[in-house]
C-alpha cells in the first residue's frame, strides 16, 4: 500500500508544526486524480502517529474532485467524466503527472492542460495540542 | 499545505551516498554512464539504485532492458523500485508506459516531489541520478530536497559541450553543490585542462566506442569497451573503493 | 493581467514561415542544423531569422560566431535582433552575458513571452527557431502562441534517440501540430522506415563529420561537408525554393 | 526604446478587452526589476491608442517594487538593495529574468529564488467606455 508513505508525509509534516507529540487534529483534502485509498491512509495515519507517542488526533478527509483546465483552447473537464483503463488510473494514482499522458482535452485533444483542483495529497489544516493552529507554517 | 517535503530525507536514511550525473548539454552520454556505471558499482560489490530524472523523456530503462509496459509495480509502506539486472531502478516512465510526457516545469516538480517522497529504496551504498539537460526544475529540485547530494559533471570536447560545461559546473559550485569531478566522454584527455581551469576533479575519459549503440540495442552494455571504461573511471573516482 | 500575449500574432506578421527544429533527445543535432540551415537558406536568396529558444542553455550564438558580451542590443520600438553572418538573430544569451541562467519552468515560460513579445524581426521568409531538449514550456508555449508553426523533428540511428523521436512526433501529431519531415543526423538512411512508420516525410539524412567541431571552433562551418548535406536537404525539404 | 513593443501590448489588451474605439481608462502597474521608462511608455500607450482612434483614455502607470525570496532558505530581499552594474541592469530591462544570472541570494548563494512581485508589466484594470469594466477577461 504505497498511501504509507504518503501518511508518512501527513504525519512528519504536522509533527514538525505543533511542537511533537501535541497534534489533536489533521485535515487532509484527497484529490481523485490520485485515488488514494481512504481506508488505508486513515489505518496508516493512526498507526503512524500511534508510534510517535501522538494519541487521539482527529483525523478529517476530505475529497476533492480534480478538474482540468486546457491552456490551449480553455475547457475544462472532470476526471470523473474521463473514461480511462484500470491500469492507467493504477498509473496515476503513483504519479499524478502521468495524466498528461494518457489524458488529452475533450475539445482540441491537446496535453497541455493544467490540473486546476484535486491533483493529490495536501494538508488543509493541523491543530496542535495546545489549540493553536499549526495551518500557517 | 504540501506535506511531501517532510518526508523526503527519511527516504535517502537507508542510502550512503547520492550521485548524480549530469550537464545542462544534451546527449553528452549521462543516461549511458549512470547506467553503466550503476551496472560497475554493483560488479564491485556494491548495492545500487538508479533514480532517472528526466521526467518528460526517461531513457534509462532502455539502456537497462526494462520494458515500462510490462513491469509490475509493488507497494510496501510506498512505491518499491524495480530491479533491473540487480540494480533498484526507478523511473517516470514506469509510469507512463512509453506515451509522450509533456509537462510544464511546475508539473515536473510536482513529479519529482511524489517520486522522491513515495519511493522506498533498500539499504543502498549508491544511489545515481540521471539528470536531464537544462538548467531547471530538475536540478534545481535535487539540489534542494536530496541531503548529501554530489555530482559528476558529464562533458564531451565539443565546443558547444565545453562552453556548457563551464557554465554548469560554475552554477553548481555558486550553489555550494559538491562536486567529486568532471568525466569526459567520447573524447581522449582534452578536458583535464578545463578541469583545471575551474578547479575540479579531472574523473577520466570515455573514448567513443562505436559498438556501444548496438550493444544497448542487444541490452549487452558490459561487453563494451566504454562500459570497461566507466567502470575504471567508477574504481577511482568513489575513494571508498 | 499579462498583455504580452496580445502582441505576439502581430510579431510574427512579416514573417511568412517558422519553422523549429526540435526533438525530446539532447545532443542530436538541433543547434548545428538549425544554425547551418539558417546560413543555407540566406545562401539561397532567402531572408532569415533565427531564434534559440533553449533558454536555459542556449548555444546557437557559438555556432554562429557572436560573442554575447560584446554585442550591443538595439532598441527601435522594440528589440531588435542582432545581425549574425546576415541572419537576423534572437538569443537569451544576448542577456545573460554567459553567466548560468538557472530558471524554472515557469520563469522558462516568462523568459519565452518576453523575448516573443518584444522582438521586432524584420521582413523574413524563414524564421528557424532552435528548441531544447525535453518537453516542457518551450515547446508547449511555442505550439500556443506562435501562428503557423512547423516542425522539423531531429533524431539519430541511435536507440535512445529513436525511442525519443517516436515519442516526440507522435505528441506533436496529436497536438496537431505541422510536421514537416524528419532529419535523420549522425545516420546513413535507417530511418527511413522509421518515418514510413509514423506517416511522416523522411527529408534525408547528414553523415557523421568529423570535421564539423573543429570547424565551429573555428567559425567556418559553411566548409564543411555537414554544411552541404544540411543545404541539399533545405533546398529539398522547402518546396518553395 | 523597446518600450513601444510593450505599449503596444497594452494597447491590444485593453483593446481586446473593451470593444475597440472605446477604451477610457488602463491601469498599469510596473514591476521596478524591469525598469520601464515611464515617459517612453506613457507615449508609446498615447500614441498608439491614439492611432487605433482611440482619444482621452487615461493612463495611470504604478510602480510595484520588486522583491526575491530565496527557494532554499527562504531569505527575501529587494531589487532596491541589489548593487548592479549599469550594464547588467539594461540586460534585465530587456530580460527580466536574466536577473538569476546576475543576482544570488544574500544569504545562501543560491539562484534559486522567486520574483515575488515587481517582474514586469501588468495590466491592473481596463475601464471601457461604457463604465464596464473589461479587467476580467
Ligand atoms: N563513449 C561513447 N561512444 C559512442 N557513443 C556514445 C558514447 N557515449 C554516449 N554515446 C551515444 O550518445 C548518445 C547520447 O548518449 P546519452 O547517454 O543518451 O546522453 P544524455 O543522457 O547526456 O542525453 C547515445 O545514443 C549513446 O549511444
Ligand atoms: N553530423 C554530425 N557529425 C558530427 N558531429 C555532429 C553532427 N551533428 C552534430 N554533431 C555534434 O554533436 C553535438 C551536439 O549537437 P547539437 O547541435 O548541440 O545538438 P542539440 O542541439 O540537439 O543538443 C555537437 O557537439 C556537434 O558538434
Ligand atoms: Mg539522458
Ligand atoms: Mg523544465
Ligand atoms: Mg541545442
Ligand atoms: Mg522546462
Ligand atoms: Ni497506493
Ligand atoms: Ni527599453
Ligand atoms: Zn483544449
Ligand atoms: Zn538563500
Amino acid at each position: 500500500m504505497h498511501e504509507w508513505a504518503l501518511a508518512e508525509a501527513i504525519a512528519r509534516y504536522a509533527e514538525s508544526v505543533c511542537s511533537s507529540r501535541r497534534v489533536s487534529k489533521i485535515v487532509v483534502k484527497l484529490g481523485t486524480l490520485q485515488a488514494i485509498d481512504r481506508e488505508v491512509l486513515s489505518f496508516a495515519l493512526n498507526a503512524i502517529l500511534e508510534s510517535d507517542g501522538i494519541r487521539g488526533a482527529e483525523i478529517v478527509l476530505e475529497d476533492e474532485e480534480a478538474v482540468f483546465r486546457c491552456r490551449r483552447c480553455g475547457a475544462t473537464w472532470r476526471y470523473s467524466d474521463v473514461e480511462l483503463d484500470e491500469a492507467l488510473r493504477e498509473a496515476i494514482h503513483f504519479l499524478p503527472e502521468a495524466v498528461h499522458s494518457f489524458v488529452r482535452c475533450p475539445r482540441c485533444g491537446s496535453r497541455d492542460f493544467e490540473v486546476v483542483k484535486g491533483r493529490g495529497v495536501e494538508v488543509a489544516e493541523v491543530v496542535c495540542g495546545d489549540g493553536s493552529e499549526g495551518g500557517s507554517h | 499545505m504540501d506535506p511531501r517535503e517532510a518526508v523526503i530525507r527519511d527516504r535517502f536514511s537507508s542510502v550512503r551516498r547520492v550521485v548524480a550525473f549530469a550537464s545542462s548539454k544534451g546527449g553528452v552520454g549521462k543516461t549511458c554512464i549512470t547506467c553503466a556505471s550503476a551496472l560497475a558499482l554493483k560488479e564491485l560489490g556494491h548495492r545500487v539504485g538508479l533514480l532517472d530524472l528526466d521526467v518528460t523523456n526517461p531513457t534509462a530503462h532502455i539502456v537497462l532492458g526494462i520494458d515500462p509496459k510490462s513491469t509490475e509495480i509493488e507497494e510496501e509502506k510506498g512505491v518499491k523500485p524495480v530491479e533491473a539486472r540487480g540494480v533498484e531502478f526507478m523511473s517516470p516512465a514506469l509510469f507512463t508506459h512509453g506515451e509522450p510526457s509533456p509537462l510544464r516545469g511546475g508539473e515536473i516538480h510536482d513529479a519529482i516531489l511524489e517520486m522522491l517522497s513515495v519511493t522506498r529504496w533498500g539499504s543502498l551504498d549508491y544511489l545515481l541520478i540521471d539528470a536531464p539537460p537544462g538548467m531547471s526544475d530538475e536540478v534545481l529540485d535535487v539540489l534542494r530536497y536530496i541531503p548529501r547530494l554530489e555530482f559528476v559533471v558529464v562533458a564531451t570536447p565539443s565546443p558547444l559541450s565545453i562552453d556548457s560545461a563551464r557554465r554548469f559546473t560554475k552554477f553548481l559550485l555558486d550553489e555550494g553543490a559538491r562536486v567529486l569531478g568532471l568525466v569526459e566522454n567520447m573524447g581522449s584527455g582534452s578536458l583535464e585542462s578545463l578541469c583545471k581551469s575551474m578547479g575540479v576533479r579531472y574523473l577520466g575519459y570515455i573514448p567513443f566506442d562505436p559498438e556501444l549503440d548496438r550493444a544497448i540495442e542487444e541490452g549487452r552494455i558490459e561487453s563494451t569497451r566504454f562500459y570497461a571504461s566507466v567502470r575504471e573511471i567508477c574504481r577511482s573516482a568513489f575513494h571508498s573503493l
